[in-house]
């Protein structure tokens, strides 16, 4: 089938203002829209940037704003775009070239609240017990692959670009209801500052973005709630 | 510009980053051409291996077994001792830097079966696999990343390494290009660790990721470190037909089976005991015996008639949704295919490399058959072979090697770096990798990269894949002497030097064709049929010629190559005496 | 549990964006009672062309109405002002800029507040014979 | 913007609504302020209000504080009900389903006065004739 691809590019090194380009693109409905941006690379313009990997979900490269959402390229398949397809960078990044953004302040924000286990006790010879529950307890997070689609969607983001943003909750929420963590405490007063958690506006964008299924919001009002009850028993 | 570390990691997969968590004193650079997270590591689902022994006995000298038979008896014994005994600190080590394995209900790290481990040297199966749902290298890949923040681990984030600097015999750091500028930088070190994994994009259908090209194979082979054993290169047998997505063993150990085009359930015809889950050679093997036999699927307007099926119609809706999610959703989201009612399409797909930088069991690289080391400069993870996976690795056992041997070479260096100082850099340490970019953004001669690289993989799925003899490997061996000379002439569009990915696509491609080079001539000098490496025209296992590993030299092109031959290490253990493998 | 989750340094105390955040809620369904109550008075109870002065000398010989309006008042206020804050934080990147229209929204309030609290509290109404028609227009 | 059913409609509504009150609520402040400069000041002041076009704007007043009410309530409940973050979407329907049902007595008794007039203007809408033959 044919379908015309509208891609927004810009590289700073040549370009004063971002543009459009457009090609007509032979695919098979179950190409995943990252073929078919391979295939233009390849075939027609070796000038196309963007990310990618693994090609199958895992890795979180090639987060970008398919048809208006942010989306992994390579979950996409061209029979589901439609007979167009507009492809963008994410918003709320800078733009390094074309459908590349920095991820570097992505990355530094989520640094910054902390996102490794924090112990006070010494380790015992074989691991640390917790029940299946316990581990029940915090999984949604640990299936983040930290492609940023999620911050990228946010329009508090856009905005204001200091904001920690969703993944960085969802990272921490991750290890502050891990039982074997003693952190809590530490990530909680971080997330508790003036852009922690509260610029979250429950705009559910995130979860929608998400390509893990994760559900950020969820997630982010656990949070909140630990805040503001101190306390993560019941969030 | 010039930078200056005790350490230069290339590669931050697991084994890069497990190495980077053993150097707490010295200064340390990661340099990875993705971001950390995006390291194929993360793709890795089944699980670890370790006789934790936490649901049933278990002991570590049957782990051993096991991998050594299943690879074939071309396994280094004293190396899969140190495997097998070390896993389990290891694993240990995973969880108290917070891992969240999978917990049994007395609260310890939960364990299930996998294909070829068993209890009492191959009684029967065994749980053995660690894991953490059915993202176990994800965990392992994050977990490892949240330590060096917390380690500060210093990165250097899209940095693609073109060269490995060698003076007097030694190691003294690395060349790299940052994508985001293309400028060229040198660091200088007193120990290198490369970690880059595979170099599955060398064939069409693949579980590997676009980043998986061989980089640090060519490297050292273009330095004149040999490669061993790259003709042994495993297939695994149920990637997604077409697109080559993994579908994970645990398919299989559920209880699912594989359909032939007439509608038989063919593997019990060729392993009446272990039927579907015999080991993954064995398993591809007979799939492309169904498929040339006329047996595969024809026509049913999907494309081709080279594929079998995987049917789990029969484990009930319940059991698909609770343990096999990603299988679920990879078939209905890449081929319009729902498990439920209808067979998987799929075909063997590359997988792995058990062969790579030969090094010993400190993850120091070795350059010849004496194991003399070449100081300074180590190895670990997919990229290196210390050869515990032999001529077949066994499902969750790459994720252990990555974590012992990544481990080992970090501990090793910590002590090179105190007894030894920087040797200075060779004189113009740029030089080679500013010419291999200049020419590729100059050149004029028409060619493209994307045709070089398509026509390699189809050849290589054609001619070197789960079966090969001598006429296959010798025409793919003319069509890469034929690639390496259209390399010479490919031209860019994108002339850039802010993030030109079709520079770096370009140059992945250079080390893509080395490593099939080593590849082909390896697979066309070893004269039996081992493990992952069965030749049509030598179909039996040969010990008394060939119980020995290949070390590949590079020569000036693809016709040239040295080969040597290096001995198994075998250690004085009946149980471990190589025999027929039967399952 | 919590002294083991709480092990390490204590949490600096809520925090002012906590406590915003908090207070937006309170006093929002607060407002919601107050609000609605104020416009079926002003909208339904008796039409807006009838809030006239006579209207409300009525209602503020009753403290209760001025307590309420004062309530009204203040919550509209704090919680208004706070949103406005929030809004002012979220798109004005400039940090001069967003203090200085910051330091407005603070004055607004301020100012606001002063001048419905004086209309409140000194209201004394003047004779009922000045109090003037019941209804103004022409209904 | 974001395409696509998120919260995102019901987020700007919130804060375009909440603005629009707050500024409204500037107003209200300084005309009740009249109240202090005696009953004639303040009458006057009030006659504004019935104005046909402030009555229009007065339902927009009255549409915002509905919707802003019964979102304020639905993102509480998000916040504090643990079920509440997966029904947010049909608790922004009910939001605006009930809004609706809340403004419609609220137009009736706000336009009601107003209704005479309002009702020669549609015949004027209908039949310009007609109102001339009124006069
Ligand atoms: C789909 C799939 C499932 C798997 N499942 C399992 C399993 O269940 N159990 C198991 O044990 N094994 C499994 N494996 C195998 C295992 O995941 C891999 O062998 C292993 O993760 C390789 O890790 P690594 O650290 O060697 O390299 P990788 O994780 O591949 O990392 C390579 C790193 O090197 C960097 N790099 C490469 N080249 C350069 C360069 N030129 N310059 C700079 N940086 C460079 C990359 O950026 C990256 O960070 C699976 C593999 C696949 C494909
Ligand atoms: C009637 C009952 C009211 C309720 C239940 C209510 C509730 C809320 C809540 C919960 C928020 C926080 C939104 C968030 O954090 O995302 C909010 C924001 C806001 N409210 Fe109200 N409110 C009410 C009345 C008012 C009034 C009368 C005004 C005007 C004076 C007002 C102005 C605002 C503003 C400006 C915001 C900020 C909007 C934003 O940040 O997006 N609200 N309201
Ligand atoms: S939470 Fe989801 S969308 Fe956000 S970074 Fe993680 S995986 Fe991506
Ligand atoms: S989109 Fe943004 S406002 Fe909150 S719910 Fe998601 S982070
Ligand atoms: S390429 Fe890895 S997530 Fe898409």
């Amino acid at each position: 089938m044919k379908v015309e691809v509208r891609i927004k590019r810009y590289d700073p090194e040549r370009d004063q203002k971002p543009y459009w380009s457009t090609f007509e693109v032979d695919v098979e409905p179950i190409d995943r829209l990252l073929d078919t941006l391979n295939k233009i690379k390849w075939t027609m313009d070796g000038t196309l940037t963007y990310r990618r990997s693994c090609a199958h979900g895992i890795c979180g490269s090639d987060a970008m704003r398919i048809n208006g959402r942010n989306r992994l390229a390579c979950k996409v398949l061209m029979r589901d775009v439609g007979s167009r397809v507009t492809v963008e960078p994410m918003l709320g990044y800078p733009v390094i070239k074309d459908l590349v953004v920095d991820m570097d302040q992505f990355f530094e924000k989520y640094k910054s609240v902390k996102p490794y286990l924090i112990t006070y006790d010494t380790e015992p010879g074989t691991e640390r017990l917790q029940s299946p529950e316990e581990r029940e307890r915090f999984d949604e997070g640990t299936k983040c692959i930290l492609c940023g689609a999620c911050t990228g969607s946010c329009p508090s983001i856009w905005g204001n670009p200091d904001w920690v943003g969703p993944a960085s909750i969802v990272n921490a929420h991750r290890f502050i209801f891990d039982s074997r963590d003693q952190g809590a405490a530490e990530r909680l007063s971080i997330l508790g500052r003036k852009d922690g958690v509260w610029r979250c506006r429950t705009i559910f964008n995130c979860t929608d973005a998400c390509p893990r299924g994760i559900p950020v919001t969820d997630l982010i009002e656990q949070v909140k709630r630990a805040i503001v009850f101190n306390d993560t028993k019941n969030a | 510009m010039y930078q200056k570390f005790d350490v230069v990691i290339v590669g931050a997969g697991g084994s890069g980053l497990m190495a980077a968590m053993q150097l707490p004193n010295a200064s340390v650079a990661v340099l990875t051409k993705v971001y950390p997270t995006r390291s194929h590591t993360g793709a890795a689902q089944g699980g670890v291996a370790a006789a934790l022994g936490n649901k049933e006995e278990d002991h570590w000298k049957w782990h051993m077994y096991d991998t050594v038979k299943g690879g074939d008896y071309l396994v280094d014994q004293t190396a899969a001792e140190v495997l097998a005994r070390e896993a389990i600190d290891a694993v240990y080590e995973l969880e108290h830097r917070g891992l969240p394995f999978n917990r049994t209900k007395d609260g310890r790290i939960d364990q299930r079966r996998f294909g070829g481990h068993t209890r009492n040297f191959g009684e029967g199966p065994v749980m053995r696999s660690c894991y953490a749902a059915d993202r176990t290298g994800h965990m392992i890949l994050q977990t490892m990343y949240q330590n060096a923040i917390k380690n500060q681990v210093r990165f250097f984030n899209e940095y693609l390494v073109l060269d490995l600097l060698i003076n007097d015999g030694r190691a003294c750091g690395v060349v790299a290009m940052e994508i985001r500028s293309g400028e060229i930088h040198t660091f200088h070190a007193k120990a290198v660790l490369f970690a880059t994994g595979g170099y599955g994009r060398a064939w069409r259908v693949t579980s590997n990721a676009f980043a998986c090209m061989g980089d640090g194979m060519a490297i050292a082979y273009r330095r004149g470190i040999p490669l061993q054993d790259m003709e042994m290169y495993q297939f695994h047998p149920t990637g997604l037909y077409k697109v080559g997505v993994l579908l994970s063993e645990a398919a299989r150990g559920e209880g699912g089976k594989l359909l032939n085009g007439k509608g038989e359930y063919f593997m019990e015809r060729y392993m009446p005991t272990m039927k579907d889950l015999a080991p993954r050679d064995i398993v591809s093997r007979c799939i492309i015996q169904e498929i040339k036999e006329g047996r595969g699927v024809k026509g049913n307007g999907i494309v081709g008639d080279d594929y079998v099926y995987l049917d789990v119609r029969h484990l009930g809706a319940k059991t698909i949704a609770e343990k096999l999610p990603d299988i679920t959703d990879f078939a209905r989201n890449y081929l319009g295919v729902e498990p439920l009612t209808e067979p998987v399409p799929i075909q063997p797909t590359a997988h792995y490399a058990m062969g790579g930088i030969p090094t010993d069991i400190d993850g120091r690289v070795v350059l010849d058959a004496d194991w003399t080391p070449m100081p300074g400069f180590y190895a670990a993870g997919e990229v290196a072979c210390v050869s515990v996976h032999g001529a077949n690795r066994l499902g969750t056992n790459s994720l252990v090697d990555l974590i012992v041997f990544g481990r080992r070479a970090g501990k090793h260096m910590a002590k090179f770096i105190q007894e030894n100082d920087f040797v200075p850099l060779p004189s113009e340490p740029e030089g080679f990798s500013r010419e291999l970019v200049s020419r590729l953004l100059t050149s004029t001669g028409g060619e493209s990269a994307a045709n070089v690289r398509s026509t390699l993989q189809n050849e290589m799925n054609d001619k070197v894949y789960v079966e090969r003899e001598e006429k296959g490997l010798r025409t793919a061996l003319d069509t890469i002497d034929g690639l390496q000379d259209a390399y010479r002439r490919i031209q860019l569009q994108d002339k850039g030097k802010n993030f030109n990915t079709e520079l770096m696509e370009a140059i992945e491609l250079g080390f893509l064709l080395d490593c099939a080079e080593a590849t082909v001539h390896g697979a066309l000098a070893r004269q039996e049929s081992r493990g992952a490496h069965f030749r049509l025209d030598y179909p039996k296992r040969d010990d008394a010629n060939w119980l020995k590993h290949t070390l590949a030299y590079r020569g000036s092109k693809a016709h040239d190559v040295r080969l040597e031959y290096k001995d198994v290490i075998l250690i004085d253990d009946p149980i471990f005496k190589p025999k027929e493998r039967k399952y | 549990m919590l002294s083991r989750l709480y092990g390490g340094p204590r949490p600096a105390g809520g925090g002012f964006e906590t406590f915003s955040w908090y207070y937006f809620r309170i006093s929002g369904i607060l407002l919601v009672f107050l609000v609605i109550g104020h416009i079926t008075l002003t909208h339904v109870t008796t039409d807006v062309a009838c809030t006239t002065y006579s209207f409300v000398a009525a209602r503020y010989a009753n403290p209760f109405w001025r307590l309420y309006d004062w309530l009204l008042l203040t919550l509209g206020l704090t919680h208004g002002v706070n949103g406005l804050r929030v809004v002012i934080d979220d798109y004005v990147r400039h940090p001069q800029a967003r203090l200085a229209l910051q330091g407005l929204a603070a004055v607004l309030l301020l100012v606001f507040f002063m001048l419905g609290t004086i209309t409140l509290i000194t209201f004394s109404p003047v004779n009922a014979a000045q109090w003037g028609p019941a209804c103004v227009g022409g209904h | 913007m974001y395409k696509g059913p998120s919260g995102m409609w019901s987020w700007l509504l919130h804060r375009v609504s909440g603005l629009g009150l707050l500024l409204f609520l500037f107003i209200h402040v300084v005309d009740i302020s009249l109240l202090s400069f005696g009953p004639n000041v303040y009458n006057e002041g009030i006659e504004l209000f019935d104005n046909i076009i402030v009555r229009f704007l007065s339902l927009a007043l009255i549409v915002a504080v509905f919707y802003h009410s019964f979102n304020g309530i639905r993102i509480v409940l998000v916040d504090f009900w643990r079920r509440g973050v997966k029904l947010q979407q049909p608790m922004f329907i009910a939001a605006l389903v009930l809004t609706i049902i809340a403004f419609i007595p609220f137009a009736y008794f706000v336009l009601r006065p107003a209704l005479p007039f309002l009702a020669q203007g549609a015949y004027w809408f209908v039949d310009v004739n007609a109102i001339m033959s009124t006069h």
